[in-house]
């Protein structure tokens, strides 16, 4: 397992067909005798085959809600989701529950954020690995285990007979997290989901977890969506980084470019307000006034604008659009905001 | 542990005899003068002093032998009264239990997966009113409408004038044993009024539990990893959601089991039922002290080994305590 | 109840009637199978249809007629009884019941040692005394001789040979009681250990024997003696099935699951007619308010006591509280009983009078303690609290203020009674056999009994005449004594309140004949019959 | 602060700088584990900080990162003896804190702070602001005057950037950034000399975090305060430090000036760590070299012998390491400093090369029974040092 | 884990869950006041403070199981304080005692002026229902008062204290708790050595106390090692304080819970006594559970005497249960809304 630091053959990557296409995917959520509220509006991205994009914002912007959108896995009741998300042709969001059952866990999968809640702490790792390959592949109990010992090595974990029939308490937590990359792989999905998977270890095993994923997306030529408020995370590994704010995508662009010239006040913000390991000691941060709690609704304003430098009029009368803009060698920029940063940096 | 039951021993122990009236009394029956009463006292030994008394209570204990009943059976080995009615009890519980857990558990379930609904509503009322009406009033209701109004299920007792031969004293138990089905089969119609009597409390607990468990476990997170796994719901069910929410349901089987005794004592008295809360009532009234000091130190122990069980149990579904 | 497999075993050779099973709704178990050692109604129910005793009661009757004995004479003073035996008796288990016998059992009766005469309730208070623990006694010997078994006391008592009839005087196999060690008792902690025998070996010359207790069902079963020497059995097996809730007795009859019960509910009655032959027995019994001057100095007055007596309304009380056929008690016994008084003053209830004669005795708006059991129902009182409460309206009617205090039965009750911490109490008796001596001797010849007479001026006078009288051999004396008593204790001492006579019932359905009831709860299933 | 200190303990034979605020000394805190069916027993510890030296200075941030569970928490809170400490001293300008008891502790307790990582729980949702942080002034007398305080509190609140507004609400109607804002005018409400911050942004989102690092560094200038810092997170740390402690394990493994240690991470397991933060730079992150430990943090109730990190150490050598515990030193090393020390036997020999890193038996301390032979090797990527 | 503990581990679990209610709210999204100058800290809203009762409060409001529950035991309240001005008879007044005939006519019918007849002893069923609520509102709520005193004291003592005193009473409870608790109530009153109301609240009473006891022990130990608490200790606030301020009032919602359950509870174990023979003997004073009791052989002929005091009773304490339960689940953070 040696991670190589460059990535190969990109361009004849992304020019392929999309594997997922997400447009104009809104979630509401409706609590009686509340007002309802927009978790996630009006979010449109693709994903290659073998690319990774990258889902980044704060707590609460609906990364994870979008996710869970696109997996069909909301809450049953109290929701409603507008848009498409259409996988090799289909339209995720249009099938019965039935055929999307049949599609979570064999082209599409996801891996979530707290690697021992998201294991039934019951039922041995070994079971959990093979249940999935049983009913997406028709194996047998007896015939998926030889194969969810092969899938435990590759994801590194070290003796996976014995882990197999080992219950989730009695591994680490980075070992627990491998074990749930190993349950998403079982069916070679096309499309992989981590909601933030790194948040809640610590760094060394991150580092651990995300070489792994890193690999993985590149020998399988898997896609991959990452979903992280780490920012330094997607750096590492995304091609293409979306950032979101109050449900809605305010920024997107290759992440060389994101980085390198943040054009939206909110992720400029977000830059600034980050120490970093490589810079010069001592400077103060800049951090974004206020919180999430000052938002305005977007549908009259920009939602970002009490808490913005850059705040023009405009901003707190109408809302920006999401709009292409110069740069984006390789991936089209896009960028909502009245008043951008001007791009120097 | 033995502690506890130490101490409550004593206490009891302490407290019966500080208590007016008594074996004494009773022995001394309706023509008793005082003379006559300080007799008998002398020749049990009830004249020592307190604490020797119970020294050689506990001398007596350890070897078993608990004294000699003065009311519920008066002269039999309190010992005797107690294991040849413990069965009686046991099988009532279980039964009760069973028809707990077998409509606690699925009622419970369905109502947590249409929480809301119309089903969830009524069960959870009927829950609720389980253990709003006082047993000895469910007790009465059903035997009025089942045994006396509509003659199905027997009146009281054990089991009614039918050839049968005792075994284990688990009359159904000992009718399968024997090959005497008629015999176990009446042996059941006469438990079943008084368990279903008995298993509104446990019921209500249990599906009440299951539901708040199945709930919370919906909104687990390995809920949704495994329906991101795309899992049939059969399988999620029955091995994420099921195996999960009986942990708690185990937990509060257990502590109904030590509670069915409490509900035992007011049942049994209505169908005259030859058990042990019958027993229990029966000492209270007739002051049989060797019966009480035996009974409650056993439902006390009792309590003890039912949490073991439940802590075995626990172990063994609960991978998690099991390899600690 | 009757079964059909139970039914018709070929046993029955030895004539009588259409066999079959009858199932009796019992309210406890029986204590021991030895009498000697009981003196419950539970434990009396089953033996006396086990064992004979030399005399025994004319069904329907407190009165005496021969059994064991054919007839029996006394000598002149009245101390040495000759009792002539049935011959041919056999006990179950085949030995002989003869003059031997007999005295065999006198002697075992007089030789209990301490722990067994705690357990010989019956023995203790009639004969008293046991040479093992060189206590005086009634009894002084028994000598057999051929067919004869001649007694001798120490001294004259009327209830000799009456006594004999009780149940705990029942004639027992020695052989048997040698046997199952039937006098092994033993007081351990709390209680008292039966032998053998008296668990599950007795063995008498009754019409029925013991065929097997089922302790775990709650049920005893007796099986006909097809050797019976007097009326054999008409049914093959007696069970007695034991159901504590007195409704669900009721219950079960209606359902059919048994064929009878005794003291049914007062409220029950009317209906329990309907479908059910509905037995009054006759009141052998009598509820009396005890007083005890001792607790209350007050009622050292006899104003006062009268004053009490009027205040209470016992013809409202026997009718809302007491079944069918009860009596308002003039005196404490009842008027079936040799030396009742048929012409004593009668109080009448009269609330007015009452307040005056308080008033003029200084103890208007007096207050006093009003003692009831708690826990039990008594033949005689079938719901203590509901009489206390009666009792207790009337009296605040008077303008007393009456201070309830209730205990458990055998929770203190009885005991604090005994002990003479009662100044008012409800209590009552019911008669053993038919002499006065069982009543008012029982009540009033210790001076230190519950009415505590040893304080009042004419308490031992009162002690007095009744040793006397029942020392009296002469019959005719005796009962114009005893006549003279009674009038006396309601008009000049009065130590407490006789209220009530109740008749308690025993109920079978319609398909059981042939038993009459008894105002002793004495039973006879040998003539019952079940149509089928 | 100009006075000695007046008290000193008899084994403190070691000179106390006047500058140095805090001095722990071998400061070790045991939780014992209890199990049993019929009776308690204790079965073990967890040797949550198994050895801790320190000295904090007048006015300085001591930052002190480690992996979670290494100790941190429990050797903030043992420091003011809200945790009782298993051994050890802890010298807060010049008392024993570790020996105090009742009220004199209680007293004590004015001098030293703590702000939490969870700014919700450690706020009495029961009570307003307002009496939330007088409550610390009434028990050391200095909410005598109604006036006095008042005023003081609207100094408090303007001092953390809260409107007064703020006074009459409670703790659940606030934002997270703003509840942390109220737990450290809690603490500055007694005018401590020394606050210990237990992770105090971990729990806030990132561009909130920024507000409140600013924040804690405004107010030590201002209230000349002391701190330490306890954080998992690298970069915060090093930011807000002067000097920063890395923790292994219960023990300290590595010290320095912020500026020396990231320059020149001496210990291989702080080298590690530092390589495992992503930097939110593309050009970087694709170019750095990782050393990707194997494997997790041992647990603390069964901690390895020897040097502690042996089990993930890639540079780690035979007998040595596994036998002898390294103790905290300074190295003579061109270029490090003798503030900068470190607890490895081979830290010369690895700084300078002469040993390599190797494969790592991936063996997971925390169980007992682990023996696995087949481990996956560790990655250490080759790379331009 | 010792094996008592599952009874135990229940009222702790329950302590615990409810312990820190704060949490419930953490991840909930307000509605914004939407122009508000943002200050560094961004906006703190003007509006007085919400506690977060009032918070439980609202969400109560719309819970129909607690509004029926609500509803029930108001009514019971209202009748009982205008028991005198409602009932057309005293308790204990024997109207129709002309009428009773033992075994021909015991219960009275219905008639003019007595819609529901009388009972055994002639009074008026109607007047002693209304009655009864009083007597039965009285043991209820002072049988539950004295298990919250006995349990809070001993909770309390423990909870604050830890160490041998939490050891110390926890083995007091643990007796109280090793036996079912209507068993231990039988025990209680039964062995008192004379009957009364008082017996009946004491026994009830009594099994009350550890439930209190364990319940606000649990929430107490939570409270003990919650960040706030050791904020507290950090300020250097007395102990005393810390117990009666902080970990008191942030422990009491379960128990407060508990006791409305308990109510409920207490009322029907009075009814058990009483059908045991063990309630209160004197009946002057009209008490549901004691009317049931007596009414008991009575069933077979005259179901009305044992229906109405039975219904009362099932209608009471189902209110209180609703009640109780709907608060709990209001107040348990992990209660979805
Ligand atoms: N089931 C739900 N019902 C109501 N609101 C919800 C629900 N799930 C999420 N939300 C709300 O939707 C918004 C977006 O939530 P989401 O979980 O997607 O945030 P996130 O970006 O994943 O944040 P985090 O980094 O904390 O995971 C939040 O404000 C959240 O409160
Ligand atoms: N009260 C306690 N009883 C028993 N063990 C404890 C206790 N408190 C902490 N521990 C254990 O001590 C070890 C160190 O805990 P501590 O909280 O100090 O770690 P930490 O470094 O602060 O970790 P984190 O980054 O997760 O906060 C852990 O293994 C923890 O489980
Ligand atoms: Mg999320
Ligand atoms: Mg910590």
């Amino acid at each position: 397992m040696t991670a190589t630091t460059t990535r190969t053959s990109r361009d004849a990557r992304t020019s392929r067909e999309p594997l997922l296409q997400v447009r104009d995917l809104s979630v509401t959520f409706r609590r009686s005798g509340e007002e309802p509220f927009h978790a996630v509006s009006g979010v449109s991205f693709d994903v290659q085959p073998g690319q990774t994009v990258g889902l980044v914002g704060e707590s609460g912007c609906g990364k994870s809600v979008t996710s869970l959108a696109i997996m069909g896995l909301l809450p049953k009741r109290g929701n409603t989701v507008t848009g498409e998300a259409v996988f090799e042709g289909t339209d995720l969001l249009k099938l019965s529950p039935k055929q999307m059952r049949d599609r979570r866990g064999r082209d599409v999968a996801m891996i979530f954020q707290d690697p021992l809640s998201s294991l039934n702490p019951v039922v041995p790792i070994g079971r959990q690995v093979t249940e999935v390959m049983e009913r997406h592949q028709g194996l047998s109990r007896k015939e998926a285990e030889p194969k969810a010992r092969e899938l435990l090595d590759k994801v590194g974990i070290p003796d996976p007979s014995r882990r197999l029939k080992e219950y989730p308490h009695q591994l680490s937590g980075g070992m627990r997290q491998r074990a749930l990359i190993a349950m998403a792989l079982a069916c070679a999905p096309r499309l992989l989901i981590a909601d933030e998977p790194t948040t809640a270890l610590d760094v060394t095993i991150q580092a651990q977890i995300l070489t792994l994923l890193k690999d993985l997306v590149q020998d399988s030529d898997t896609a991959l969506i990452m979903i992280t408020h780490d920012l330094g995370v997607v750096a590492g590994l995304c091609d293409e980084v979306n950032v979101l704010y109050g449900g809605r995508i305010v920024e997107r662009a290759d992440r060389h470019d994101l980085f390198a010239r943040p054009r939206h006040p909110y992720t400029h913000g977000l830059l600034a307000s980050i120490p970093r390991l490589d810079s010069a000691r001592g400077e103060r941060l800049n951090p974004v006034p206020g919180s999430v709690a000052d938002n305005l609704p977007w549908d009259h304003a920009c939602a970002f604008a009490p808490r913005c430098s850059n705040a023009v009029e405009a901003c707190r009368t109408t809302q920006p659009e999401l709009e292409r803009i110069e740069g984006g060698v390789e991936t089209p920029r896009l960028l909502r905001c009245h008043n951008p940063i001007s791009e120097e940096a | 542990m033995v502690g506890v039951m130490l101490l409550l021993s004593l206490l009891l122990f302490v407290w019966l005899r500080s208590l007016p009236g008594g074996p004494a009394s009773a022995i001394c029956g309706d023509r008793c003068n005082p003379a006559k009463l300080a007799q008998i006292k002398k020749t049990l030994g009830l004249d020592d002093p307190v604490i020797v008394q119970y020294l050689n209570f506990l001398k007596r204990a350890v070897t078993g032998d608990f004294g000699v009943s003065t009311g519920v059976q008066p002269g039999r080995s309190s010992m005797e009264i107690f294991v040849e009615r413990l069965p009686a009890t046991i099988e009532l519980g279980v039964l009760a239990m069973i028809i707990a857990v077998a409509a606690g558990i699925p009622l419970g379930y369905l109502a947590a997966r249409r929480r809301g609904g119309i089903l969830d509503g009524l069960t959870l009322t009927s829950s609720l009113l389980g253990v709003a009406i006082p047993v000895f009033f469910t007790a009465f209701v059903l035997k009025y409408f089942f045994a006396v109004d509509w003659h199905l299920f027997p009146i009281s007792g054990r089991q009614g004038d039918i050839e049968a031969t005792r075994v284990t004293n688990f009359f159904v138990l000992d009718g399968l044993l024997t090959r005497e089905w008629d015999a176990a089969w009446d042996a059941l119609r006469h438990l079943i009024l008084p368990a279903v009597t008995l298993a509104t409390i446990p019921f209500s607990f249990v599906f009440r539990i299951t539901r708040a468990a199945v709930l919370d476990v919906l909104d687990e997170d390995y809920v949704r990893t495994a329906e991101a796994k795309g899992l049939s719901s059969k399988v999620i069910t029955r091995r994420h959601v099921l195996r999960n929410a009986m942990l708690p349901v185990v937990t509060i089987i257990g502590l109904q089991m030590g509670a069915l005794l409490g509900g035992a004592i007011l049942t049994e008295t209505v169908f005259g039922f030859p058990g042990l809360g019958d027993a229990l009532a029966r000492a209270f009234t007739g002051r049989d002290y060797s019966m009480l000091q035996l009974l409650i130190l056993m439902a006390a122990a009792t309590y003890v080994v039912v949490n073991l069980l439940v802590d075995i149990t626990y172990a063994y579904i609960d991978p998690r305590v099991r390899t600690r | 109840a009757s079964s059909d497999r139970d039914s018709g075993s070929g046993s029955s050779s030895g004539g009588g009637g259409g066999g079959g099973t009858l199932t009796f709704g019992a309210a406890g178990a029986p204590a021991v199978f030895d009498p000697f050692y009981a003196s419950d109604g539970e434990t009396f129910r089953v033996t006396r249809q086990l064992y004979d005793t030399l005399v025994m009661f004319k069904p329907g009757t407190a009165d005496m007629t021969p059994a064991l004995a054919e007839s029996w004479n006394n000598s002149p003073d009245g101390k040495t009884w000759t009792f002539n035996l049935r011959s041919g008796v056999k006990f179950s288990d085949g030995t002989a019941l003869d003059a031997t016998a007999v005295c065999k059992n006198f002697e075992r009766w007089y030789n209990q040692t301490a722990d067994g005469l705690a357990g010989a309730e019956y023995w203790s208070s009639n004969f008293g005394g046991s040479k093992v623990t060189k206590e005086p006694s009634l009894y002084k010997s028994c000598t057999p001789t051929s067919n004869k078994v001649v007694v001798q006391l120490n001294r004259v008592t009327s209830k000799f040979p009456s006594v004999l009839g009780l149940p705990s005087f029942s004639i027992q196999s020695p052989t048997a009681m040698d046997k199952y060690k039937a006098n092994d008792l033993k007081g351990k902690g709390e209680g008292i250990a039966y032998p053998e025998y008296a668990k599950s070996h007795p063995t008498g010359s009754g019409p029925f024997t013991l065929e097997k207790y089922d302790t775990a069902n709650q049920t005893i079963t007796l099986k006909r003696n097809a050797n019976y020497w007097g009326d054999k059995a008409k049914i093959d097996k007696l069970v007695f099935k034991i159901i504590p809730n007195e409704s669900s007795r009721k219950q079960a009859l209606e359902a059919g699951e048994i064929d009878g019960y005794d003291f049914p509910n007062p409220a029950d009655w009317n209906s329990l007619k309907q479908n059910n032959d509905l037995k009054v027995r006759p009141a052998f019994n009598v509820l009396y308010l005890g007083l005890n001057a001792k607790a209350n100095p007050k009622l050292k007055d006899l104003k006062v006591r009268q004053a009490l007596m009027t205040a209470i309304n016992r013809p409202q009380l026997v009718k809302s509280q007491l079944p069918e056929g009860a009596k308002v008690a003039d005196e404490f016994m009842p008027d079936t009983v040799d030396g009742y008084n048929t012409s004593p003053t009668k109080y009448t209830y009269d609330v007015n009078k009452a307040k005056q004669m308080l008033q003029q005795a200084g103890a208007a708006g007096m207050q006093i303690e009003l003692w009831y059991p708690s826990e039990v129902s008594r033949p005689y009182m079938p719901n203590p609290q509901k009489i206390f409460d009666a009792i207790k309206k009337d009296w605040e009617a008077a303008g007393l203020k009456v201070k309830p205090v209730t205990k458990p039965w055998n929770g203190g009750y009885l005991d604090a009674v005994d002990n003479g911490d009662a100044s008012s109490f409800l209590l009552g008796w019911t008669g053993d056999y038919n002499t006065a001596d069982n009543f008012i001797g029982t009540f009033f010849t210790e001076t230190t009994n519950r009415f505590q007479t040893g304080q009042y001026p004419w308490g031992k006078q009162l002690s007095a005449e009744l040793t006397k009288a029942d020392s009296t051999v002469d019959e005719a004396d005796r009962t114009a004594q005893y006549k003279t008593i009674n009038n006396k204790l309601v008009t000049e001492y009065l130590p407490g309140l006789p209220i009530s006579h109740s008749p308690p019932a025993i109920v079978f359905n319609k398909k059981v004949s042939g038993i009459t009831p008894s105002p002793l709860t004495d039973e006879r299933y040998n003539y019952a019959e079940i149509k089928k | 602060m100009s006075t000695a200190a007046t008290e000193t303990t008899p084994q403190d034979d070691v000179a106390v700088p006047d500058d140095v605020l805090v001095d722990v000394r071998g400061l070790k805190v045991h939780f014992p584990i209890k199990r049993g069916v019929f009776f308690d027993r204790t079965v073990g510890h967890v040797y949550a900080v198994d050895g801790m030296d320190m000295q904090i200075k007048r006015g300085e941030t001591y930052g002190l990162v480690g992996e979670s569970g290494c100790g941190k928490s429990t050797f903030g809170r043992a420091l003011l003896r809200l945790e009782e400490p298993t051994e050890g001293t802890v010298l807060f300008d010049g008392v024993d804190v570790a020996s105090l008891k009742g009220e004199t502790l209680r007293r004590k307790r004015q001098d030293m702070q703590m702000v939490f990582q969870d700014p919700l729980s450690s706020l009495d949702p029961r009570q307003t602001v307002e009496s939330l942080l007088l409550e610390g002034m009434q028990a050391h007398g200095l909410a005598k005057d109604g006036k006095a305080a008042t005023a003081r509190l609207r100094e408090l609140l303007s001092a953390v950037g809260l409107p007064p507004a703020a006074l009459r609400k409670y703790p659940h109607e606030f934002s997270g950034g703003q509840r942390q804002r109220i737990g450290i005018a809690r603490a500055l409400s007694v005018n401590p000399q020394l606050i210990v911050a237990d992770e105090p942004v971990s729990a806030l989102d990132v561009s909130v975090q920024a507000q409140v690092v600013n924040l804690l560094e405004e107010l030590q200038e201002e209230f000349s305060l002391t701190y330490l810092v306890v954080a998992h997170d690298l970069a915060v740390v090093r930011h807000i430090s002067d000097r920063v402690g890395v923790m292994y394990l219960g023990a300290l493994v590595e010290e320095a000036d912020a500026d020396d240690l990231y320059a020149m991470p001496l210990h291989p397991y702080t080298r590690a760590l530092m390589s495992a933060v992503p930097v939110p730079d593309p050009t970087t992150e694709d170019r750095r070299e990782r050393i990707i430990l194997a494997g997790d943090l041992p647990s603390p109730a069964n901690p390895p012998t020897g040097c502690r990190f042996h089990t993930r150490c890639p540079w780690k050598q035979e007998e040595r390491c596994d036998t002898e515990r390294p103790q905290l030193r300074t190295i003579e090393l061109e270029g490090v400093p003798g503030t900068h020390r470190v607890a490895c036997h081979f830290a010369e020999q690895i700084q300078r090369g002469e040993i390599q890193p190797h494969e790592v038996d991936v063996s997971f301390v925390e169980q007992v029974d682990a023996q696995p032979d087949d481990a996956t090797p560790v990655t250490v990527e080759p790379g331009a040092p | 884990m010792t094996p008592l503990n599952r009874k135990k581990e229940r009222l702790d679990g329950l302590a615990a869950s409810t312990a820190a209610p704060a949490a419930g709210q953490a991840g909930g999204v307000d509605v914004m006041d939407p122009v508000d100058p943002v200050g560094e800290a961004g906006a703190v809203r003007d509006a007085e403070g919400v506690s977060l009762l009032a918070s439980a409060w609202r969400r109560l409001r719309r819970n129909p199981m607690f509004i029926i529950g609500a509803v029930l035991v108001a009514l019971f309240i209202l009748v009982a304080v205008f028991a005198p001005l409602l009932a057309p008879h005293a308790p204990d007044d024997r109207p129709l005692i002309g009428q009773i005939s033992a075994s021909t006519n015991p219960i009275p019918k219905a008639q003019d002026g007595f819609p529901l007849g009388g009972d055994e002893k002639g009074r008026d069923l109607l007047s002693r229902l209304i009655y009864g609520s009083r007597q039965t509102l009285i043991v209820g709520v002072l049988a539950t008062l004295g298990g919250l005193a006995g349990g809070v004291t001993l909770g309390t003592l423990a909870g604050a204290f830890g160490g041998w005193v939490d050891s110390v009473v926890m083995r007091v409870v643990d007796v109280l708790l090793s036996l079912p608790s209507i068993l231990l109530a039988i025990t209680i009153a039964s062995l008192a050595s004379q009957p009364s109301q008082w017996t009946v609240i004491v026994a009830i009473a009594i099994v009350q106390v550890p439930v209190f006891a364990r319940l606000l022990r649990g929430s107490m130990l939570a409270q003990r090692s919650s960040d706030h608490v050791l904020a507290a200790r950090s300020l250097g606030v007395k102990r005393s304080a810390i117990v009666f301020r902080h970990m008191l009032p942030n422990s009491l919602g379960p128990v407060f819970v508990q006791s409305t359950l308990a109510l409920s509870v207490s009322i029907i174990e009075a009814a058990a006594l009483s059908f045991l023979g063990l309630g209160n003997p004197d009946d002057s004073k009209a008490e549901w559970g004691q009317m049931l009791g007596a009414a008991q052989n009575l069933f077979d002929l005259y179901p009305h005497i044992a229906f109405w005091p039975a219904a009362c009773i099932v209608v009471v304490s189902l209110g209180f249960t609703l009640m109780g339960e709907s608060m709990r689940e209001a107040l348990d953070p992990k209660s979805r809304r």
